[in-house]
């Protein structure tokens, strides 16, 4: 990966200038991507520590897991608190640390200025920043793994009373490293802003703008919009635990049986306000530039036009809008009044209709293509189904009245599961093999990727279908022991091992993935700069790997982003920057 | 060799050079304790304590237990005065403090600041240890859940206390008291009332007498260079807090 | 507002104009201090406090911030956030009042809290 | 000719008339007006719910509020005549402008100073009350924005002078940017005051 330093810099930079502390779009894209890899793979071996909890409670892990765990379990044993902090680490560092920085910060930075025909984000030196604060941030969540007390342990939502009760310091560390993510992301958001408003190349038009563009410029309007709110909750309840405040702490408090004497006057349901008031965008954060990359690769892959492009554009801008005003649907359960729910409720069922034209365009899409199954085509292709399970089970969850029996049941976890990992991680791995060759100038195995995607996606399905099964019997989340404690979950407890396993055996499955991503760069096929011939300007102005400034010079733009099997052309795809003859 | 021999003249000095002496007694309760109460119907309320109690002898509460000739169970014996600006370094095995038929066994326990204090669940039911620092204590308050047969990791303490209170929210009947000193010199009192403090550096203390329900009670006493001193105590009914009459 | 075109006694007359509208803002000020002291009812001091506010906040974003003279585009994402920020305080604090009917929820939580102390003392 | 440089710099770009710093900064602006709005909605969600709001004037002593107000009022000004001395190709009256804005934010965290000062001593903290607590969040939070602005002013006063002799236009947008945070800061107090001091 040494992008030639033929650029306007008289003498190439020092290696530490060119790699760490970069400010070219390319590097800073590719250390978010990798850094996000890695903290999803944390996120995942807290889930497996997670799964034999529940699978499994009281007995022992086998030594060699157990050393992995440290102080933290005593002869292979761990208790509720400890599964409470794997629990809200497993959510924070999956959503924040992981799938955020990976489609955001890693495709988004890496992509989008080669996508637009510009030589590098608006605010490089803000770019840079925004991964230093990210990085600082992560680094702080998992410091708090070795405080004493232990990280923090109130669930990714992070609810008071619980929360500020924690007499622990983790839960202090969690907002600070919070506050981090936040500040990072939001410099990330201004940066793309801009970028794609300003920096498009001649000839661009908001309508030939690839997808991709779109869903991450919506994407980045929801975070500069969404996520403030929750840094104010944050020092509202950094306050709580620091300066004993009572923002979020009811008067008359009881708390393991006498009554806290406080000033009290506060309000558990400011927080929830506050923090789903990010929450529900954060989600669609997560999908958006998942749908992007998508429809990217099925665009490229049926060589064929994607079918309904515009109204895809202004599905996504209407869900972006949208998603502002749902986030009570979190709450149904808090004795809000009919008026709320029903509100919410309204506003929750709308919300489903951009998804679903975005959903159907793609399907649609592939009608009549001469579709090539590569290896990101089968991850595009599988998302379509599985986004579509997750997207159907939530809207049960999306009225209030059906939502009173699954609220915080396994049918949940299972739901915005099926939506985040066959979903928006399927998408994610899509775009690591579609733009590794543009990355790296090598492509990644197909026999490892093919060994990588069938069983990922076998034990995706074996282990979250069966969540479904133990929500609709009533299982609750977070339950350290899986339900073992209560009659209604008997009947379905046998689900846990079957999960947990299937859970084990995926990881096995990552193996080829990890081979492949780090054995290709030095050992991938060669491949000149449009492998995929695809239309869009990073395959086709610019060398992979592209030097710093990505251009030779700037190109202009001539058509639009899917120009594949027009009539009358020789090749079945016209690139962008290629004028059209008559 | 030369090590070899330097090292043993030097411990050899180091035994002779410490003196110690021991204080030993027995603490008695005189006139009729106030009767226990049962605790075998509380426990009906967990099926699993009350199997574990099925077939054996009624439960009582641990509050006046006097043996035949009068001994006092679970007084918490400790030097209060005399060791002023001194430093001990905790011992290096742990105290065990086990859940055992839904009963913290020991009831009354001493431990050292910074000595390990290994909490065990020896039942298969669900016990919550829950730490309730005084008013006014640095000791943090702590909650852990023990669902099954386990040990929690080893813990310290930083703060001398005595008591500070464990108690389980899950059965209202568990309680214990853990008395946090910062020196070795202490002694929990068995059924005969008999306690013993070794290798006490010689010279003048105040030796005190803790029970849980008939509060501290300081005695003088002299430590010789070698050689024990007896010293006891006796608890009398008017100490008994009125609402146990 | 393109700079270019701005000539030395166009910029003079921006100055008088920023000076104008300094006067008007502290003379606000003052009327909304001497309005708080004057108790018109509850409702009506909170009214007329953000009133007077908003007349002062749309001085400072109209003249000294240049939005007077700025590309419509960025009205358009004022607009968007102020809906949002106006959204977020509505229903956050709409949902307050709105309790569900014939449960124990149906009061708000001050008058719970009411009923609680005239229990206690009752005893 | 070598790779292209980021454009729109300093000239705004045809079709968007604007500069990639100032729609920078007003997106900026946006997010901040969510972040003082979340503030805000905490404030009306707890007055409301709360039994008991103690009334501004009695906590908190409104005359200092005043002459913070004024103070800040009068560094808006002075930032936008700094920004109008620069159109005039003026740097020296600038810089004396920008001085007297950095000034007036010293006197303004000096009188904040002050005002924590009493508080803590007739021992009001934030834990006393819900009233007490969010007053010290808000005008805590603003305050280190003001002190934010006060940094980059800073910055502007020592070296400014070499980016300005070399990309006058550049510097300008610069300090156009400075002056709309300034403002919006500005703008934050104008609502902080009434809300806390009057109602």
């Amino acid at each position: 990966m040494t992008p030639s330093e033929k650029s306007a810099h008289s003498k190439p930079l020092p290696f530490w200038k060119r790699y760490i502390f970069s400010t070219d779009h390319k590097v800073i894209g590719i250390q978010y991507g990798v850094t996000a890899l890695i903290f999803l793979f944390i996120g995942f071996l807290l889930m497996m520590f997670m799964r034999w909890s529940i699978a499994f409670p009281g007995r022992p892990l086998p030594e060699w897991a157990a050393a992995l765990l440290g102080p933290n379990s005593t002869s292979g044993i761990f208790g509720p608190e400890f599964y409470n902090q794997l629990g809200a680490m497993h959510g924070t560092i999956m959503i924040f640390l992981g799938v955020v920085p990976l489609a955001v910060g890693g495709f988004g930075n890496y992509v989008v200025p080669l996508q637009i025909g510009a030589p590098d984000m608006a605010f490089p030196k803000i770019n840079m920043m925004s991964y230093w604060a990210f990085l600082t941030g992560g680094l702080l969540m998992l410091f708090s793994f070795f405080i004493e007390g232990g990280a923090a342990k109130s669930g990714w939502t992070a609810y008071p009373p619980l929360a500020v009760l924690d007499a622990d310091s983790g839960q202090t560390i969690w907002l600070v490293g919070m506050v981090f993510l936040i500040t990072s992301s939001l410099l990330g958001a201004i940066n793309f802003i801009v970028t794609i408003i300003q920096l498009r190349a001649p000839g661009l038009t908001w309508m030939r703008l690839p997808f991709f563009v779109w869903s991450e410029l919506v994407t980045a309007f929801i975070l500069l919009l969404a996520f403030p709110p929750l840094e104010a909750a944050g020092v509202l309840q950094l306050m709580d635990r620091i300066a004993d405040t009572n923002f979020f702490m009811p008067s008359g408090l009881v708390v393991s049986g006498e009554i806290r004497e406080a000033a009290g006057g506060g309000s558990p349901l400011l927080w929830q306000h506050l923090f789903w008031f990010l929450g529900h965008p954060e989600v669609y954060v997560l999908i958006l530039p998942a749908l992007g990359i998508v429809a990217e690769i099925i665009a490229n892959n049926s060589r064929k036009p994607l079918w309904g492009y515009r109204s895809m554009v202004y599905s996504s801008l209407f869900l972006g809008f949208m998603s502002f005003v749902v986030w009570s649907h979190h709450m149904y359960l808090t004795g809000m009044g009919s008026v709320m729910n029903a509100f919410f409720q309204t506003t929750t069922m709308i919300i489903s209709i951009p998804s679903v034209i975005i959903l159907s365009a793609l399907i649609l899409s592939l009608w009549g293509g001469s579709i090539r199954f590569t290896v990101p085509m089968l991850f595009a292709v599988a998302f379509l189904p599985m986004f579509g399970i997750g997207g159907l089970t939530g809207l049960p969850l999306g009225i209030s009245t059906s939502d009173i029996h699954l609220h915080d049941t396994y049918y949940v976890i299972g739901h915005f599961h099926y939506v985040v990992a066959p979903g928006v991680i399927f998408g994610l791995f899509g775009g690591i093999y579609y733009w590794f060759p543009k990355a790296t100038g090598r492509k990644m195995g197909t026999v490892l990727g093919h060994l990588h995607f069938w069983p990922t996606l076998i034990c995706m399905n074996v282990i979250f279908m069966p969540m479904f099964i133990q929500g609709l019997a009533g299982v609750s989340r977070r339950l350290y022991d899986g339900g073992s404690a209560y009659a209604h979950a008997q009947p379905v407890l046998h689900w846990n091992a079957v999960i947990s396993m299937a859970a084990w055996t995926m990881a096995i499955a990552q193996i080829p993935f990890i081979l492949n991503f780090f054995g290709s760069i030095f050992f991938g096929k060669k491949v000149e700069s449009n492998p995929w011939e695809a239309t869009t300007l990073e395959w086709t102005a610019a060398p992979s790997p592209p030097p710093h400034g990505n251009f030779p010079e700037i190109p202009t733009v001539y058509c639009g982003p899917y120009e594949y099997s027009q009539p009358n052309s020789e090749t079945d795809f016209h690139p962008q920057n290629q004028p059209v003859e008559a | 060799m030369r090590h070899l021999f330097a090292i043993c003249a030097v411990s050899a000095l180091m035994a002779i050079t410490v003196q110690a002496g021991t204080i030993k007694g027995k603490v008695s309760f005189e006139g009729t304790p106030p009767p226990e109460k049962s605790i075998t119907e509380a426990m009906k309320s967990d099926p699993n304590c009350a199997a574990l109690h099925a077939n054996g002898p009624e439960v009582m509460t641990e509050h006046y237990v006097v043996g035949e000739d009068g001994g006092l169970k679970w007084v918490f014996v400790r030097i209060t005065e005399g060791l002023e600006g001194q430093k001990f370094d905790p011992p290096k095995e742990s105290v065990l403090l086990d859940q055992e038929g839904c009963l913290y066994k020991p009831h009354v326990f001493g431990i050292q600041t910074g000595q390990d204090l290994i909490i065990r669940n020896s039942d298969a039911t669900l016990h919550n240890v829950h730490i309730i620092p005084g008013r006014d204590s640095k000791n943090p308050e702590m909650n852990k859940g023990m669902p099954f047969k386990m040990d929690l990791p080893p813990m310290q303490f930083e703060y001398p206390e005595v008591p500070l209170r464990f108690k389980c929210d899950v059965h209202r009947w568990m309680f214990a008291y853990c008395n946090i000193v910062d020196h070795p010199f202490f002694d929990t009192t068995d059924e005969t009332g008999s306690f013993e403090i070794k290798d006490v550096p010689p010279g003048d203390y105040t030796l005190s007498f803790w029970h849980k329900k008939m509060q501290d009670h300081p005695v003088k006493v002299t430590v010789p260079a070698e050689g024990e001193v007896e010293v006891n105590f006796t608890f009398t009914e008017d100490m008994v807090p009125s609402r146990d009459r | 507002m393109d700079q270019e075109t701005l000539s030395v006694e166009e910029v003079n007359r921006h100055v008088k104009l920023y000076l104008g509208v300094f006067a008007a803002l502290l003379v606000l000020t003052a009327i909304t201090v001497t309005v708080a002291f004057v108790d018109l009812g509850h409702g009506t001091n909170i009214g007329v406090a953000l009133l007077i506010a908003t007349a002062k906040a749309s001085l400072v974003g109209l003249f000294f911030m240049h939005l007077k003279w700025e590309r419509k585009s960025l009205h358009g994402l004022l607009l968007l956030t102020f809906f949002f920020f106006a959204g977020m305080i509505g229903l956050t604090v709409g949902g307050y009042w709105d309790t569900p009917n014939g449960t124990v929820h149906d009061r708000t939580p001050v008058e719970i809290q009411a009923i609680h102390h005239q229990s206690e003392r009752s005893e | 000719m070598s790779t292209a440089e980021i454009q729109y710099i300093e000239t705004p770009r045809p079709d968007t008339g604007l500069t990639n710093g100032k729609i920078g900064i007003w997106l900026f602006l946006a997010s901040e007006v969510m972040l003082f709005g979340a503030l805000f909605s905490a404030y009306v969600l707890l007055r409301v719910g709360a039994e008991t709001w103690p009334m501004g004037r009695d906590v908190l002593n409104i005359w200092l509020a005043l002459v913070n107000t004024v103070v800040l009022i009068t560094s808006s000004v002075t930032m936008v005549l700094a920004w109008a001395a620069l159109m005039k190709n003026n740097y020296s009256e600038h810089k004396k402008f920008l001085a007297l804005t950095f000034l007036c934010g010293l006197i303004f965290l000096g009188i904040k100073a002050v005002e924590y000062g009493q508080k803590f001593s007739h021992d009001l903290f934030p834990s006393t009350n819900n009233f007490l607590a969010i007053y010290f969040v808000l005008t805590g939070l603003h305050g280190l924005h003001v002190l934010g602005g006060m940094i980059v002013m800073l910055y502007f006063l020592l070296f400014g002078r070499k980016n300005w002799v070399e990309r006058p236009k550049m510097y300008t947008n610069r300090i156009e940017n400075t002056g709309l945070y300034w403002h919006f800061v500005d703008l934050v107090w104008i609502f902080l005051f009434p809300v806390l001091y009057l109602l």
